[in-house]
């Protein structure tokens, strides 16, 4: 049932290595089959505390009062935390990217905007115990108009669903309330096209539903550090939080991982190693906080859903001129990664097809609802789906093979893509033409010639000599440095590789050397930057400078 | 101070003896209380299978099981399987790449074994029918499916 | 009643490694005394076959047998930093790191054999069973294992290499999107077959035919198990998946693993796929990195089964009975297209 | 709320408990989730006693023990007719601890089984009360149960005349978007005492009234299943949950009454 097509491409491959290309088995196959393969919650620890939080039952609500007193004379309760002990009370992931303005308390303690949103957190010496004294913890709620679809949220006078982004919509480079795309004039060609293909498309929220749940183990270690044994998928990303939203330096930390119960990008959001650490911290003894599946399922964040707009303008040969996006990101309460999403999603557009007008205003939207973050196919899973639902849409209209269409406008090397960078390395020709064989579809004479290799580069290299440019949706107030953000400098030609681009290998005896000249341009990679001009982080309060750990040297980009 | 039982049970063969908690289900138990960390906690709602275990010999959903009710009886987990050899199932697990994560596997095991212990020539079928109470995320469940196969018509080297 | 079937067709590609780039990877590798070698990351297994795919990498690198090479992660106190497991980045940003990383333990091994050897070390070659030999003459060689020894206990050295990748982070024009989102792409068509049962609105997929272009395969049983179980998501996706049945309300919602749909064992559908391999020019070995974009061509492709067989476009996922049984009754039942 | 666990040897001193507001312990599977999730009853009982376990067929007539698993129904000959229902109730681990007796208490949209017991016309037995009441008067409001149950009689089908049906999303194992059951007792090729139950088509499981009627007096062939089929969702109230829409079960049941009509016809 699987074959490998070894006759594609095969002279830029040598196949004659020791161990890349073996079926070898996987180094930790014994462990799983022995269920002795470490998942974080396999750890023991004695006077192990159970930690669990208390959560709002309302889509969107003013805390006026949370009262623990009761809880904390529980059967079994240690402590039980609220905002206030938390040293850093509000995060955006991204923060270790400069990227985003802190948004995300860790315990509410003024609003919640999410059914679900955690208020504090009991710690009690057994699950049994922490769930009874939950629901003693009580909360004195002013309940608030909720939004719950994006094209609701971003109409004038919705309920706001957070007080820093402006109409529910984040800001993009401190400067647009979307991500513009722009690439040539699409209503001139919607103007002169035989037809128009029009589509909305509505990608469903999903649960990345790893057998195993979130968690961490948190406990001091010896030296006055903390261990935290952890299902994270991005050790150091929930390192930083945590050294971050603890105001503890990052070397105080231990974190252990690695052996992850099936993560699908649920598991990067770094939620439950601070409470974790924070609750061995204030008890001085091992913590353990994770989900169950109902909040796995409802609390965890999904990938969130997206709606597409689609506009196509097609030639009666079935070449589209044009394609216009405007796309909407269900952020939930929070940013987490919806504004990331949402950059990678508009530099995949148009999909693989080289359209020489292209448009896409992408908004990334908040709404009273559980965060997104990232899931398996991060912003392009629900824009692929949208695209290649309408290019069926093209092929009806224009009567043509939905395949055939496929090769007539897919992209080939050395075409200039929408987002200003060259094309290579495809192979989407001979992907389709492969299935059509398999299928038995027989496809024209054309289609059967096309390849990614030919065809490509020359007039569709081009940059457009126009294009068209608005400063829609611009807003004032806010400052960015510069991440993502463009520089002066102009487009990229070719650059240079890293040194490690191109791996040397041990020369086999009687084997070439390895393939191609470490010289080859990239034209995927823009030209190396001069250190961008760093400005001092001088809003972000100090309590988020104390301990945290900068995955970027770029500045910050904030609220003036 | 919480009321506790104690249990008197065999776990893969050998004698034992703990404290069960009041209304401690038997996942908890074999995990904290006794140690054996191959059961694994997916739902606690008896939605996934990855807690499967024998009790008696017949697979059960140790998240549903209350601890005590094990006392006198025989419990199975996939940490028993290898003593002391491995058994074929897990030797076609790692030749077929039956396994991506792992989490759900030792459930899976459980499941596969009790399965051939008593049909020990299983259709494809009945194969589907006796891990559809265990929960994959990572697979598609088709090389599960081969290996258990292969280990029913003898292709996989024991 | 009667069921109908249809065919779909989708082609995606999709970028390989965190978009924009400034996303880091280390690894550092390092010899014991009998000339094994550890491979220490901060990376995440989360069941792709990172500790795998790295141990190959490394092993090649080296110029050792796989069995030499264990990859030990993750423990911040001696894993390097890594960005982590996500954006397709592990195998393409980490493989590269440990390719550095692994070169730089390989060439300091050599210099230790041509002490020994006494000749030069750019004479010498590993011949991947755990011996070095000088070029063209295999009789004048010696054991990795004695290498290593020698280097730690005659002459003092110590075989370990550090690696990093990076891409350096690019940036994002505000006004036209002007942007350096990635290194490359990996590619994939898929076609489905499906049967739709017009008194239910039922939709059952019966097979699959892929064609998936990874870069190389550096182990083609990890690929198949990406591309097989991604496809399986794919479809789940398709037809059964939703935190929110009745999205954008926020009622109903799945608590257990009854109520959250995936498909179960029975409700497999034979994939019959086809790998291709054009090596990423930046990639490890030319490796990319399959992992994240093998379930994206099957939600579009049952959407356009669906109404190849029917005539009922479904433009809302997931594609459930009723959403298929509603679009019936709206058209006057079943309208085959036949488009493939 | 953390529970305790009383354990008896008998089913009177069980029935006991539960009379003062304990709730029972059977096979697990619906309390012992409420015991993980911290949602179960302060004080739990449960029994040792083995009578729970019986199954008894005397003649035509059939008693299962309020602690029989579906495995148990399962794994014996003389209860075949039953094995298609109790093969459809969770995965082969619910099916070796989920007992008979749990079933009728089971929530939407889980209690296939008692779909059947219903559609048979069982006979509830009290533990400690005389005599059997029928399974209408239990399952009319399952909140209100009056005691502990001890077994659960009927009379075996004649051959032919007891159908199951049971519609799930996920295949092999997934929860009901709905299951329907009949008896169809003939006299001289005409249906008499038609009995039609439903599966999360309400709080829990229904007579199909509608069904009986177009069904009585009736001989089983398409003209009669045709209309059974068109009144089927009459009387009706399914909800709406995440796996279907009230809608979408009231579309969908008469399509699936008839198909299971068909298959009896079949037989």
């Amino acid at each position: 049932m699987i074959e490998f097509r070894k006759e594609f491409f095969a002279d830029e491959r040598d196949d004659d290595l020791n161990e890349i290309g073996k079926p070898t088995r996987r180094q930790d196959i014994l462990g799983h089959v022995t269920g002795r393969s470490p998942f974080f919650d396999d750890h023991q620890f004695d006077g192990l505390l159970h930690l669990r939080c208390v959560r709002s039952p309302h889509h969107h609500a003013r805390i006026r009062r949370v009262d623990t007193s009761q809880a904390e004379k529980m059967p079994g309760v240690v402590r039980v935390l609220t905002g206030k002990d938390v040293p850093t009370n509000l995060n955006t992931l991204l923060s270790l990217l400069d990227f985003g303005i802190d948004d995300e308390p860790i315990l509410s303690d003024k609003k919640v905007a999410y059914r679900g949103e955690p208020v504090a957190a009991v710690i009690a010496a057994t699950e049994a115990q922490a769930r009874a004294a939950v629901k003693a913890v009580r909360v004195d709620w002013e309940v608030l108009p909720h939004v719950l679809d994006v094209e609701e949220a971003i109409k004038p006078g919705a309920p706001k669903v957070l007080d820093i982004y402006p109409n529910n919509k984040f800001i993009y480079h401190g400067k647009y309330d979307h991500q513009k795309l722009r690439f040539g004039d699409v209503e001139a060609a919607f103007a002169s096209a035989d037809h128009i293909v029009e589509g909305r498309y509505q990608m469903s929220p999903i649960e990345q539903a790893p057998i195993e749940t979130c968690g961490a183990i948190a406990a001091p270690e010896q030296n006055d550090r903390y261990v935290c044994y952890t299902s994270t998928q991005a050790l150091f990303f929930s390192l930083g939080t945590a050294a971050k939203v603890l105001q503890t330096p990052s070397s105080k930390l231990h974190f252990v991982g690695g052996t992850v119960g099936g993560g699908f990008g649920g598991k990067v959001d770094s939620i439950h190693e601070p409470l974790a650490i924070l609750g061995a911290m204030l008890t001085g003894r091992p913590v353990k906080y994770a989900w169950d599946r109902e909040e796995e399922m409802q609390v965890g964040a999904p990938r969130g859903a997206e709606r597409w707009y689609i506009k196509d303008a097609v030639n009666r040969d079935g070449r589209i001129t044009a394609r216009k996006f405007i796309g909407y990101f269900d952020s939930g309460a929070y940013t987490r990664l919806s504004s990331y999403a949402i950059i990678k999603g508009v530099g995949h557009l148009p999909g693989p097809y080289t359209i020489p007008n292209v448009y896409a205003d992408v908004y990334c939207v908040y709404t009273n609802r559980t965060p997104a973050t990232a899931m398996r196919g991060f912003g392009i899973t629900g824009v692929d789906f949208a695209i290649e639902t309408h290019m069926d849409k093209v092929a009806e209209t224009v009567g043509l093979n939905p395949i055939e269409l496929r090769i007539l406008n897919s992209y080939r090397d050395g075409d200039m893509k929408a987002h200003r960078r060259e094309a290579k390395n495809c192979a989407l020709v001979e992907c389709c033409q492969v299935v059509a064989e398999k299928a038995g579809i027989t496809l024209s004479a054309e289609a059967r010639a096309a390849t990614s290799l030919t065809g490509g580069g020359g007039e569709r290299a081009r940059i457009p000599n126009y294009t068209a440019t608005d400063q829609n949706g611009r807003v004032e107030g806010f400052d960015t440095g510069s991440y993502a953000r463009k520089s002066g400098s102009g487009p990229a030609a070719a650059t240079a590789q890293p040194s490690t681009a191109q791996p040397a290998r041990a020369p086999q005896p009687g084997s070439q050397p390895a393939s191609r000249p470490a010289s080859a341009s990239r034209p995927e990679q823009a030209p190396p930057r001069a250190d961008p001009p760093a400005k001092p982080p001088e809003s972000r309060p100090a309590a988020s400078r104390s301990g945290a750990m900068r995955f970027s040297s770029l500045s910050g980009f904030r609220r003036r | 101070m919480m009321a506790k039982t104690p249990v008197n049970f065999t776990l893969n063969g050998n004698d034992r003896a703990a404290f069960a908690e009041d209304g401690q289900n038997l996942l908890e138990f074999l995990r904290r209380g006794v140690g054996d960390m191959s059961p694994k906690y997916g739902c606690g709602q008896g939605t996934c299978g990855a807690c499967t275990v024998l009790v008696d010999g017949e697979t059960h959903l140790s998240c549903l099981v209350l601890a005590e009710t094990v006392d006198g009886k025989e419990v199975r987990t996939a940490s028993g399987l290898s003593s002391p050899a491995l058994d074929p199932l897990q030797t076609a697990f790692m030749e077929h790449f039956a396994a991506q994560c792992g989490y759900c596997t030792p459930g899976m095991l459980v499941s596969a074994r009790a399965l051939l212990d008593r049909n020990p020539r299983p259709s494809r079928e009945e194969v589907i029918e006796a891990i559809s109470g265990n929960l994959c995320r990572c697979t598609g469940y088709e090389p599960i499916i081969q290996a258990i196969l292969a280990v029913a018509e003898g292709r996989a080297r024991a | 009643m009667a069921t109908h079937r249809g065919r779909g067709f989708a082609a995606i590609n999709y970028p390989i490694g965190m978009n924009l780039g400034g996303d880091p990877s280390q690894a550092l590798v390092h010899s014991n005394p009998d000339g094994k070698f550890t491979v220490a990351l901060s990376a995440i297994d989360l069941g792709q076959g990172m500790k795998s795919v790295t141990r190959q990498i490394a092993a090649e690198t080296l110029g050792v047998p796989i069995e030499d090479v264990y990859v030990d992660t993750a423990d911040s106190d001696t894993g390097p930093h890594d960005m982590g497991s996500f954006a397709s980045r592990g195998t393409h940003r980490m493989g590269n790191a440990v390719i550095q990383a692994s070169n730089e333990a390989r060439s300091v091994m050599l210099e230790a054999a041509a002490e020994e050897l006494e000749v030069d070390a750019a004479d010498l070659v590993t011949d991947g069973k755990g011996n070095i030999h000088v070029k063209g003459a295999p009789s004048r060689s010696i054991t990795t294992m004695a290498a290593a020894q020698a280097a730690q206990f005659k002459q003092g050295r110590t075989i370990a290499g550090r690696g990093i990748f990076l891409i350096p982070l690019s940036e994002v024009d505000p006004d036209t999107g002007e942007m350096t989102p990635v290194s490359c792409f990996a590619h994939a068509a898929m076609l489905v077959d499906v049967e739709v049962d017009d008194e239910t609105g039922e939709v059952a997929v019966i097979d699959m035919q892929s064609a998936y272009e990874v870069g190389r395969a550096l182990n083609p049983k990890l690929v198949e198990q990406q591309l097989r179980g991604g496809a399986w998501m794919g479809m789940s996706h398709a037809i059964w998946e939703t935190t929110e049945p009745y999205y954008p309300s926020r009622e109903h919602g799945p608590e257990d693993f009854n109520s959250y749909l995936m498909p179960g064992p029975g409700d497999l559908a034979p994939h019959h796929i086809s790998v291709l391999e054009r090596p990423a020019p930046d990639g490890p070995y030319g490796g990319k990195g399959p992992g994240e974009m093998c379930a994206n061509p099957v939600l579009p492709a049952v959407v356009n089964a669906v109404y190849d067989a029917i005539g009922v476009r479904i433009d809302d996922l997931p594609v459930t009975p009723e959403k298929v049984l509603r679009g019936l009754k709206a058209q006057g039942g079943a309208k085959p297209r036949r488009m493939l | 709320m953390t529970s305790t666990v009383l354990t008896v040897a008998t089913m009177g001193e069980a029935a006991r408990a539960v009379a003062q507001g304990a709730t029972f312990f059977g096979g697990g599977t619906i309390v012992m989730r409420d015991v993980n999730a911290g949602t179960a009853a302060a004080s739990i009982v449960r029994t040792t006693d083995p009578s729970l376990k019986d199954i008894r067929i005397s003649g035509d007539t059939v008693t299962l023990g309020a602690g029989v698993t579906m495995a148990s129904v399962l794994a014996n000959r003389d209860l075949e007719f039953l094995h298609p229902v109790a093969r459809l109730v969770g995965g082969p681990q619910i099916r070796n601890m989920g007992t008979v007796g749990g079933n009728l208490f089971a929530p939407h949209p889980y209690g296939d089984f008692a779909v059947a017991l219903l559609a048979l016309g069982a006979r509830v037995v009290m533990a400690g009360q005389g005599g059997a009441r029928p399974i209408d008067d239990l399952l009319r409001d399952r909140s209100r149960s009056p005691g502990l149950v001890a077994a659960i009689e009927f009379a075996r089908p004649r051959p032919g005349t007891f159908g199951f049906l049971k519609v799930s999303r996920i295949k092999p194992k997934g929860v009901s978007v709905l299951s329907v059951s009949a008896l169809l007792p003939r006299e001289g090729g005409r249906i008499r005492g038609a009995r039609v139950a439903w599966g999360a088509m309400g709080a829990g499981p229904q007579r199909g009234s509608s069904a009986e009627r177009a069904l009585e007096g009736q001989s089983l062939n398409a003209e009669t299943i045709g209309r059974a089929a068109a009144t089927a969702a009459e009387g009706l109230n399914p909800a709406t949950d995440a796996i279907a829409t009230d809608w979408y079960r009231r579309e969908v049941a008469g399509v699936h009454l008839k198909r299971m009509l068909e298959q009896m016809e079949r037989g």
